[in-house]
């Protein structure tokens, strides 16, 4: 076990980071069921619109805590009293899955789908009547909603918007915002601060400590310029199941602090029986995320390559396992498009896609990926590839918190974590240090301590099974 | 970084020599650069001790400040940098060409040479960066006056090191990392920093591997380090020197013990500024790759519009970058490292090989072709030749991806198919969707499209996005603070005492 | 044949690199002999620094006495020296305030109080000690050279009130204050709320009589707590202390438990 | 598990010589490389590793000039000066603290003793007077703080402690690298960081024995450095919980250095003593082996801060092992344990060794890398054995090349 001086008060009990989002929104009704207090803080959000004297609203949302919910009715509300919005989201993915939610929601309302000449919509968005998409604003700009990227709202030139709202806005960068601005009187952000920061192809700390550092993310940007605006929260996860939101909240977001929306009960995974006879650690560790939400599958240490070829087997092996023993989530089959794959580089997902391919057809819709292009999905259940397994050091890459927090954020129901054993001395031979930059708060919490909690949560009995 | 760099650092350390890690050289090396080595004073931000500069090898000009502490003399050595650099600079103003840029196309004038200034190491960039940071916002007139040239100075210096974060320009270079750039050496980059030890490894002087020579390189007895920090027993003799200065009792003995200073400051400066010639040398010996002076062109020309801007305005930077200018200056650096990068790998075999090991490149052999296809699209169709390549290790890149053909500017095609080959290797069907010349049909223009066994690298790199435009400075908006208020000089910046 | 100056300089250079050498390899023998050799080279060229100028001086002991007379206050050894710079034209040695006080005690033990007033030692108000590098003037009475935990912050707006005076008063008699109490006045001004004109950042050239006033008033503010201190150690120190540890301290605390026991 | 065999142990490998005094410094470098346990057996023991170094023929090459100390304690001294007054002015000016809050303690002396024990016992009585609120001072001088590490009582002396600043105290240190432009150097920031956090965590342990809140302790600091390329002193507020929890962390698994001792051969010695004719007490190749005994964990990084890394390096390079090349070749020739294997197995495919199956998957990609570099490289080497007279004919034939 990790022992920590007595003196030494744990992390969170401090005051939070400067410039962080000040906790309300659904405190006062703290006792009340998670249903009342989602509500309530979404309530509070569609009167800010309303009411607020400030030029913006900021929403943190924890994972899966009804953040698209809230931008579809954030719109509806504006709409309803005819008053324009344009929403910006940051990738052409998000962009499309809004619009079909839109759609879907407001059937009556005339939506415009802003997007790069050349770009082919997709049939969740063209199957909307009323849905218009366009290259150029000109045609859209009358309607009464305009979507599209953040990238491409940079190259249009138009009259201001009253509203707008700024949708994954953490993973939005402060010169992207700079690009769109000039477009909007007033803006509801809405995203995760838990996620993975935005980043740039250069290194630099010329604008480290300035309030516009390009660099950074939105959020903190408008929020360091103006610090009047209200910060909301939604309370709720409804994706994490019981099992899951208190690791993920203790980890990731101490100053943040959620509820999930759902007991244990609410969420049942169930498999077939291993196959008799066989002591398959791949079938024990499943069985164990099935009962307990979590699977720990720890292969024999040794330092290894990033892309670890047993480590891809083990991952491709247990989601082969997976499907093969029939999985229900609450009854309903679990189909392969379900299921995902994470880890924290591009080689990686693309030899466990290999290894899938390898093991046959009925794999071929399993989502294979980065944590950076798994923000803000959600699956049934996530196998992950530990960001530290068989590594001989633990960088600040590697050891980021966001890209841990993707990772075992995703998932309804269970999510089953592959590693070499050795990362808890691997943590004890890189404690955190960081540079310090006057003006700088920590970023809490920081990567070293958030893997320091999982790993303790992980090494359990219940969860952890040897591999291998 | 690469697989690659490991493989010849392994070489390095089991052969004793370094080994290149290019076919070519891909930086500009002038026919005049400016050799400038700075010494600074420990403990201090930036009080220059001494510096050996000059454009010719066998005529340095030693700079020193004997009593680092006082003001007077720090602006004196301000002084002559200025009167040796300014020159050197308004030197390449005597020629100039006509070039075709913008967006309409219109003719513009710039000059045909830039300076190309040549430092140790990253620590002497810091120096150019912070003195031009001390220098650029003196006042010429009032109670702390200095010379006009000093904040001229100041200016010119912030210029260089602002150019020299950017990738590929060739005009401020540190040493050790042109060096480290085109040499892999069996040392971690750590002690590559060290310019005595990294020459060692690359030109060992006979009789003896780079990595003997490297490990006597290390004495500071033999090799002062190459600055700006300067050797700590060494300014032991500068402390006591110094000191002695303090307590000269007339400027005749003053002006003996600044003699001694000098003496001793040109035997830890004179090793280094003979590294940095033979480190030219080295690099001079490499051909020059295929893009670089297109690169240097582009310093010509930023070159040219900063003699405008100092013409024609002439004040200083501010002390921090306003919203707009640092995200234009990052979509630029971001610009200029995606560029860099590709140019490099189009311009060296030995450079794209680092991606075809990542599978972000192929080399293949073309084995077959149809130049005349077209696909349907509408009534016209679409002119579509493709082709079909043998590479010998599994192809990465999945169907639908675009590549660039590394030997031929501009021709582009996308991936239609890949599949294992009968026999060995593996082959990979491609469409060419540009680089055809405006023709919208066959036949494509002589000698477009590859022949049967021509070999030839594709790869993903190359495509440029234009970023969008950002605001005015005086247009920033709200959510980043509002316009700014314009950089004007204060008082206080003058006044700043530099001791 | 006596080598030619750039023979000598040479050689001195040679020496130089010699002991640079022997202090890399840590012989401190050798590096002691270079050392020997390197100063009787550097002698024979002249180099050396020459320090016997002492005769051309004034006494340290006037000049600091004039300092403390102009301060009011026991002060430090680099404030008394750039104040004797600034009013009085030239600094004082910092070398030869060093051994002062030691030299003033001595004295004071030879021939008594015949050649007050002294440069002595301010003290401590819990044990009389000497405060750590403070001198102060024997014909000051005790209250003025005990500090309690207010007396250095008081003693600088003494400091600070004095300055400002004098050159309010220089100014007053059509003169200019040196470009060093200029200097000095604008550092101070820094230090003391409510000595510029304006909210908008520090005045380049305060008001002596601004500064003035400012000092006082900030003493006013700690002189009721300040005072009691300053009278209650005094009356004190007059009862527990000879005349010559009134002068200059108390003696040192011994050691009596070994460093590294603290339980 | 009473600590007393190994502290035993610790101090027969050292001899009887009296152990290096405990530094904030040396603690912070506990963060640095915790995986050594040749450090951490050497820290523990309170051996002088640059004297060690010596012995062992690599001495340290690294030193601090005098002007770099003169520099910093002329600032220190600067920003004390005139009663402190620029640094009241500071925390006047930034951090609101009212006017009549001028009252301090030089704890530099303790009635003209310069004893580090008596002023920690001063110190230790003054804090507890100014927690229970029985008195005031805005600045503590240099006061002295304990702080067990391993056994030994370090005595910590952080340039300054300021109370009544939000009702907390709170650590101050003044260094003399330059705010430019509102930047700092961030390593340099970072080291005063965890200096600060060390000194953080001994004063909440000390009012934690004096029965008050630990919490009384703040866990930013306050950092006073010179502006621009003046010498005008400013301040920053530096938030160092993250540093608190590192270190706290390293501190509490000091008792493996214990554990590592003991580990060692009986007649193992560290014993840098000399007789009293100046000899060595023991011989250089004594001491080499019972530094051998120690496994090192040597990466580059170790140059800039160990004073045995020199004599680690040699025994790397000897061993040819991959960190030698830096992280980067290490993470490519995982389980790899030296180059030279690494060459071999990349040259040598068909010497019918069978391959680890899992440095299969490593050599494999090596041997790739490996064909396409030799393809494709120029020729090694230089070409230049007379370059000067290349390109300048008329270089002076006297320079010399080395």
């Amino acid at each position: 076990m990790m022992s920590f001086p007595a003196e030494v008060p744990p992390v969170a009990d401090g005051p939070p980071p400067l410039g962080e989002v000040p906790p309300s929104g659904g405190d006062d009704l703290a006792d009340a069921p998670p249903g009342v207090r989602a509500d309530a803080a979404v309530a509070r959000v569609l009167a800010d619109l309303d009411t607020t004297t400030e030029r913006g609203i900021v929403v943190d949302s924890p994972p899966g805590a009804g953040k698209s919910t809230l931008v579809v009715r954030a719109t509806g509300h504006l709409a309803e009293q005819g008053r324009p919005v344009m929403i910006a989201a940051q990738t052409n993915e998000q962009v499309d899955d809004l619009v079909d939610r839109l759609a879907g929601t407001h059937p009556e309302l005339a939506i415009g789908r802003l997007h790069a000449a050349g770009h082919v919509l997709p049939p969740r968005v063209t199957r909307h009547p009323r849905v218009t998409g366009a290259a150029r604003i000109d045609p859209l700009r009358e309607l009464p909603v305009v979507v599209g990227t953040a990238a491409k709202w940079a190259h249009v030139d138009t009259t201001p918007w009253d509203w707008a709202i700024v949708d994954e806005a953490y993973q939005m960068r402060s010169d992207a915002l700079l690009r769109t601005a000039r477009l909007f009187e007033r803006a509801l952000f809405v995203g995760d601060p838990g996620q993975l920061d935005p980043f740039a192809t250069v290194e630099t700390d010329r604008w480290t400590g300035l309030s516009w550092n390009p660099m950074s993310n939105a959020v903190d940007v408008v929020l360091a310029h103006n610090p009047g605006m209200h910060g909301r929260r939604l309370p709720v996860s409804w994706r994490l199941p019981e099992t899951a939101a208190p690791l993920v909240r203790d980890a990731f977001y101490p100053f943040q602090p959620f509820v999930p929306g759902t007991v244990a009960a609410d969420r049942v995974l169930t498999l077939d029986p291993a196959p008799s006879g066989a002591d398959d650690p791949r079938d024990t560790v499943l069985d164990r995320a099935a009962a307990g939400g979590w699977g720990y599958l720890e292969l024999p240490a040794r330092p290894t390559l990033r892309t670890d070829g047993q480590l891809a087997d083990a991952l491709a092996g247990t989601a082969d396992r997976l499907l093969r023993r029939a999985p229900l989530a609450n009854g309903e089959p679990i189909g392969a498009d379900r299921v995902a794959i994470g880890t924290a580089h591009n080689d990686q997902a693309a030899a466990v896609r290999d290894r899938l391919a390898a093991l046959g057809p009925h794999l071929a819709g399993v989502t294979v990926d980065t944590a950076n292009k798994l923000q803000g999905r959600e699956f049934d259940v996530t196998l992950v590839w530990h960001p530290l397994s068989g590594r001989t050091d633990a960088s600040a890459f590697h050891l980021e918190t966001g890209r841990l927090c993707v990772l075992l954020s995703r998932h309804r129901h269970a999510c089953v974590i592959v590693a070499r054993a050795g990362i808890r001395e691997l943590l004890d031979r890189h404690p955190t240090t960081r540079p310090v930059h006057l003006d700088v708060p920590p970023k809490f919490p920081d990567g070293w301590r958030a893997h320091q909690l999982v790993l303790d949560h992980l090494d359990r009995p219940a969860h952890r099974v040897p591999g291998g | 970084m690469s697989l690659l760099t490991t493989v010849a650092a392994l070489r390095a350390a089991e052969t004793g020599t370094a080994q290149p890690l290019t076919t070519v050289r891909h930086a500009h090396i002038d026919d005049h650069p400016v050799v400038l080595i700075p010494l600074t004073l420990a403990g201090e931000a930036c009080a220059p001790l001494a510096a050996m500069v000059g454009t010719d090898r066998d005529r340095p000009v030693l700079l020193t400040v004997p009593q680092p502490r006082d003001r007077t003399l720090r602006f004196r050595f301000a002084e002559e940098l200025a009167d040796i650099l300014l020159p050197l600079i308004d030197g390449c103003r005597t020629e100039s060409e006509t070039y075709e840029a913008g967006r309409p196309k219109e003719e513009r004038t710039r000059w045909t040479r830039a300076p190309q200034i040549l430092v140790p190491n990253p620590g002497g960039i810091e120096f150019i960066r912070l003195l031009g940071r001390s220098t650029r916002l003196r006042r010429t007139d009032g109670p702390h006056a200095v010379a006009p040239t000093v904040p001229l100075l100041g200016n010119w210096l912030t210029w260089f090191a602002d150019r020299t974060d950017f990738p590929g320009s060739g005009l401020l270079l540190a040493m050790t990392r042109l060096l480290t750039d085109h040499w892999a050496t069996g040392w971690s980059p750590g002690e590559n920093a060290h310019l005595p030890s990294l020459l060692a490894w690359i030109d060992p002087p006979p009789g003896r591997t780079g990595a003997e020579a490297a490990l006597l390189a290390e004495d500071p007895a033999e090799h002062p380090p190459a600055g700006p920090t300067t050797d700590p027993v060494f300014d032991r003799t500068l402390h006591e020197l110094t000191a002695a200065r303090d307590a000269a009792p007339d400027d005749r003995a003053r002006a003996a013990v600044d003699r001694t200073i000098a003496d001793e400051l040109r035997s830890q400066l004179a090793p280094t500024w003979e590294l940095m010639w033979r480190g030219i040398d080295l690099l001079r010996a490499l051909p020059p790759a295929a893009r670089v002076p297109g690169r240097r062109a582009v310093d010509r020309t930023v070159f040219t519009h900063y003699t405008t801007y100092l013409e024609e305005d002439g004040r200083p930077r501010a002390r921090r970058d306003h919203a707009a200018s640092a995200a234009r200056r990052l979509a630029q650096l971001e610009d200029a490292v995606a560029r860099y990068e590709s140019e490099r790998a189009f311009d060296d075999p030995l450079v794209m090989a680092r991606y075809e090991l990542t599978g972000e490149a192929f080399t293949g052999t073309v084995v077959d072709r149809d130049p005349d296809r077209m696909v349907e699209n509408g009534r016209a169709g679409l002119f579509r030749p493709a082709l079909t390549v043998r590479v010998d290790t599994r192809p990465l890149l999945a169907v639908g991806t675009t590549v660039r053909c590394a030997g031929r500017d501009g021709l582009k095609a996308e991936i239609l198919d890949r599949r294992e080959a009968a026999g060995a290797g593996w082959e990979i069907d491609l469409q060419l969707t540009g680089g055809l010349g405006r023709v919208r049909k066959p036949p494509a223009p002589e000698g477009v499209i590859p022949d049967l066994g021509e070999e030839l690298c594709w790869t993903t790199l190359g495509g440029y996005m234009t970023p969008a435009p950002l605001p005015a400075e005086e247009d920033t908006p709200w959510t980043h603070g509002g316009p700014p208020q314009p950089y004007e000089p204060t008082p206080d910046d003058a006044e700043e005492s530099w001791e | 044949m006596t080598p030619s100056p750039e023979e000598q300089r040479a050689r001195a250079a040679e020496l130089r690199a010699a002991l640079r050498e022997a202090i890399r390899d840590r012989d401190r023998a050798l590096a002691a002999r270079v050392r020997r050799r390197l100063r009787a080279v550097e002698t024979a060229a002249g180099e050396g620094s020459d320090r016997s100028d002492a005769g051309r001086r004034p006494p340290a002991r006037d000049q600091v006495r004039r300092a403390l007379v102009l301060l009011g206050a026991p002060a430090a050894p680099k404030l008394l020296s750039t104040v004797h710079r600034a009013f009085f034209d030239e600094p004082i040695v910092p070398s030869r305030i060093a051994s002062l006080r030691r030299d003033e005690e001595r004295s004071f033990a030879a021939r008594g109080a015949a050649r007050a007033p002294y440069v002595c030692a301010a003290l401590t108000h819990d044990r009389f000690a000497p405060v750590r590098g403070l001198l102060a003037l024997s014909d000051w009475p005790l209250e003025r050279r005990i500090l309690g935990p207010l007396g250095p912050r008081v003693d600088h707006l003494t400091h600070v009130r004095n300055l400002a005076l004098r050159v309010r008063d220089i100014r007053a008699a059509g003169g200019t204050e040196s470009p060093a109490a200029a200097d000095l006045l604008r550092r101070f001004a820094l230090t003391v709320p409510g000595s510029h004109r304006t909210d908008d950042g520090p005045d380049p050239a305060p008001d002596p009589d601004l500064l003035a006033r400012a000092a006082e008033a900030e003493a006013r503010l700690h002189a009721a707590v300040d005072d009691r201190h300053r009278h209650t150690a005094a009356a004190r120190a007059r009862a527990q202390l000879p005349l010559d540890r009134q002068l200059f301290g108390a003696a040192p605390l011994q050691v009596i438990r070994p460093v590294t026991d603290l339980s | 598990m009473s600590t007393h065999p190994s502290e035993d142990r610790l101090a027969t490998l050292r001899g009887p010589l009296a152990p290096e005094p405990c530094t904030a410094r040396g603690i912070t470098a506990l963060t640095a490389n915790p995986g050594c346990s040749r450090r951490a057996v050497l820290d523990a023991a309170g051996i002088d590793k640059a004297t060690l170094a010596a012995r062992l023929g690599r001495p340290a090459r690294f030193g601090q000039s005098p002007f770099a100390l003169a520099r910093g304690r002329a600032f220190e001294a600067l920003v004390k000066a005139n009663g402190y007054a620029e640094l009241i002015a500071l925390v006047r000016e930034k951090l609101g603290v009212p006017v009549e809050e001028a009252a301090v303690a030089d704890l530099n002396e303790v009635g003209g003793s310069a004893s580090p024990a008596l002023r920690a016992r001063e110190t230790g009585h003054l804090l507890d007077r100014l927690a229970a609120g029985a008195e005031e001072r805005l600045l503590l001088d240099h006061p002295v703080v304990p702080l067990e590490v391993a056994g030994r009582t370090a005595l910590l002396e952080p340039d300054a402690v300021t109370h009544r600043v939000d009702g907390r105290f709170h650590v101050v240190e003044i260094k003399s690298f330059a705010v430019i432009d509102g930047r700092a150097d961030p390593a340099k920031t970072a080291e005063a960081a965890k200096q600060a956090a060390v000194y953080v965590i001994a004063l909440r342990r000390l009012l934690e024995s004096l029965g008050h809140d630990p919490a009384l302790v703040a866990t930013e600091f306050l950092l006073v450095c010179p502006e621009d390329f003046s010498q005008r002193p400013v301040l920053a507020r530096i938030d160092v919980r993250q540093e608190i929890e590192a270190i706290g962390f390293q501190l509490s698994r000091l008792r493996r250095a214990d554990d590592l001792a003991r580990a060692l051969p009986a007649d193992a010695t560290l014993d840098l003593s000399l007789r009293s004719d100046g000899t060595p007490a023991r011989t250089d190749a004594e001491l080499a082996a019972g530094v051998g005994a120690l496994e090192s964990h040597y990466t580059p990084d170790c140059m800039g801060y160990c004073d045995l890394a020199r004599h680690c390096r040699a025994e790397a390079v000897e061993q040819a092992r991959p960190e030698c090349l830096g992280g980067r070749v290490r993470d490519d020739l995982p389980g790899i344990d030296s180059t030279r294997t690494a060459l071999r197995l990349i040259d040598t495919p068909g010497d019918g060794e069978t391959l680890d199956p899992g440095h299969a998957e490593v050599v494999e990609r090596l041997r790739a890398a490996a064909r396409l570099y030799d393809s494709r490289r120029r020729p090694p080497g230089p070409r230049l054995p007379t370059a000067s007279s290349e390109t300048s004919p008329d270089a002076p034939a006297g320079r010399s090349a080395g």
